[in-house]
């Protein structure tokens, strides 16, 4: 009676090893669907999800953490951990235009969109390169075609974007009921971004000197 | 006048030297139209700037005077970058009108239905604008992955198990059919049960007698294997040598036969 | 006193998990030089080594393993843990090219062969990386020489490929005797696979319908 309730532990903690190992490994998000394929015979999803909160328990005082996103199941870098990890690869990523977040936010946010409903929002042409660039990162993709002369592609988000902004649907985008309220952050932050651009690069050395500080 | 501007050391830089302050009359020397103008990302985006810089209502826009400062921009901007102008021109003719209805002496009003304000369209536009700006604010604030999440990603080594094509008899025969259909030389190479035994046959002799090896003639056959592959067998002696493959020797009438591969002593397989 | 120990070995826990973060994320091996620019003030690499055993050690037990590569230190998949993995992305089975398909089923049928009889029947010449595929598989050996001018290598099958394909001998190969009643077959499927696509798509609705009329 005793062994087979130690039995079963260690089956566990061997199946809980088997999905740690999965997942560390795994280039991408591993849905329940394909987790549940590493065992023969085959897991259910409910048996696959308390295994998975183990897991995610058992991290949860590490560097690196467990996380559902959209497409499945992935392990990341804990925000915290970041810093030191940037000192490993210093080249910064690119940021993106303002046009391109635009652009993103009204395909986001007013899905499915043609390139004509992005135009009448912006209030200025958008150039092929801004789609290009969206799409070229797996976060857009064309799901069909609007009934209209010239038949528009309609242009919607994909997992990739989902994942890639750590969301599980689009139901966790950020709210806009808050906009009007928060005005003045607008004036200061989104509505000049010139200016913003300016100071930030002015104030970027001193604040990560700061971090470097209290870090060492 | 803006909380902004005063709390900024500089709004942008012109040939190195800072630009202090925004001109209050709007004024911008042509210069610097190229830097400010970048910053904005259309006409809708220049007037929400306009508002927002003077603190007007959105909902209640003092037409004369936004019109007023737009043109002034849009007018610098002519003089600078006449082709991106478009846009800002078809903005300023709609402002203008706009303006203008307003000047108008109102028509009697209706019976039915409120009375519309000229500016609605142009402030929803705006407020639709303004949201989708804060949206991609909000959009460029959530971590990205690459940018403020790394993904774990541990190497594994795929080489370890390598997997081998497999083949399936039915390939075989395909492949087979294929060749000869191409060669349509069916009838030669028709090959029947029969020969495949012979061929077995033919292999295992040639095995028997590797390097050269004289071997007698009864020691290639197997006493227990029954009359068939007897048969068999012998066929397969007569094809090697048919094939000049193997040399069949005897000295003498009724002296033991010998079997050799037809091929130099001192060769090997490993020659080649 | 207890306080400062303990303190220390608080920071030495932190370092560690620094530095399992960053080697967790990390696509390719650390070197001590860049591991010890993680931290602030930098790590000898003799403190670095002292941490590393011991991760490795904490890992001994896992499906992943902290291993010193030539270039440095990164983990990896231990390789019990493959064939789980494997599961997640069933890869196609690889396929040998018609070339060496033929060649191998003219050694089947024909043997003993040399190369120049392989080339006789196929009408093209037969690459020597053909023949060291199925010699490498162990399916072909030489078991003689045609005594001809360049004495060719006389190729056959081996007891390996009977085993593998699942013969108990050669005679269970396919008989090709029924070869000619089949010619009206082998034009459509073998020498027009066009031909034969066209018609599979052709007749793939109808049969569908048919199906479904008896399900119905």
């Amino acid at each position: 009676m005793m062994d087979q309730t130690q039995n079963e532990i260690n089956h566990q903690n061997e199946m809980k090893q088997i999905l740690e190992t999965a997942l560390l490994v795994s280039h991408e998000p591993l849905s329940l669907h394909q987790l549940g394929k590493i065992f023969e015979p085959e897991i259910d999803n409910d048996g696959l999800r308390t295994l998975l909160e183990e897991i995610k328990a058992d991290w949860s005082e590490r560097g690196i953490e467990l996380v559902q996103v959209a497409s499945g199941w992935r392990f990341q870098a804990r925000s915290e951990y970041q810093r030191y990890i940037n000192r490993l690869s210093p080249e910064k990523p690119p940021k993106y235009s303002r046009a391109v977040l635009e652009t993103l936010a009204i395909i986001a946010y007013r899905q499915p969109a043609t390139r004509g409903d992005i135009e009448d929002i912006r209030g200025v042409a958008v150039s092929p390169n801004i789609l290009k660039t969206l799409e070229g990162r797996g976060w857009i993709d064309v799901i069909g075609h609007r009934d209209v002369p010239g038949r528009p592609g309609l242009y919607a988000t994909t997992k990739q974007f989902l994942d890639d902004l750590n969301l599980r649907s689009l139901q966790d985008l950020p709210s806009l009921d808050q906009f009007v309220v928060n005005e003045q952050m607008l004036l200061t932050e989104a509505m000049m971004p010139a200016v913003e651009q300016i100071n930030e690069e002015e104030t970027e050395t001193p604040s990560e000197e700061a971090d470097a500080g209290t870090a060492a | 006048m803006s909380a902004v501007l005063e709390e900024t050391p500089h709004i942008a830089r012109i040939y190195g030297e800072p630009l202090l302050q925004m001109p209050q009359d709007l004024y911008i020397p042509p210069d610097a139209m190229e830097v400010i103008l970048d910053a904005f990302e259309g006409p809708l985006d220049l007037l929400l700037y306009l508002i927002r810089k003077h603190n007007l209502d959105i909902l209640d826009i003092p037409m004369a005077d936004l019109t007023r400062q737009y043109i002034g921009y849009v007018d610098l901007l002519r003089t600078s970058q006449l082709e991106l102008a478009a846009e800002y021109l078809v903005m300023a003719a709609m402002l203008t009108e706009i303006k203008s209805r307003m000047l108008l002496p109102r028509p009697p009003k209706l019976e039915e239905g409120p009375e519309e304000d000229p500016r609605a369209e142009l402030v929803r536009r705006l407020l639709e604008y303004e949201q989708m700006k804060y949206a991609a604010h909000k959009l460029d604030e959530l971590p990205h992955v690459g940018r403020d999440i790394t993904l774990v990603q541990v190497f594994l080594e795929r080489v370890t198990e390598e997997r081998l094509p497999q083949v399936h008899v039915g390939d075989l025969q395909a492949a087979w059919e294929t060749i000869v259909a191409r060669a349509k030389n069916q009838r030669h190479h028709r090959i029947s049960r029969q020969e495949l035994s012979v061929r077995e046959h033919m292999t295992r002799v040639l095995r028997m007698l590797d390097h050269g090896r004289f071997v007698e003639f009864i020691e290639l056959f197997n006493p227990d294997a029954g009359v068939p592959e007897l048969v068999v067998t012998f066929l397969a002696i007569l094809e090697l040598a048919k094939e000049r493959l193997i040399e069949v020797t005897q000295q003498a009438v009724y002296a033991p036969i010998y079997v050799k591969r037809l091929e130099s002593e001192d060769d090997g397989p490993d020659t080649e």
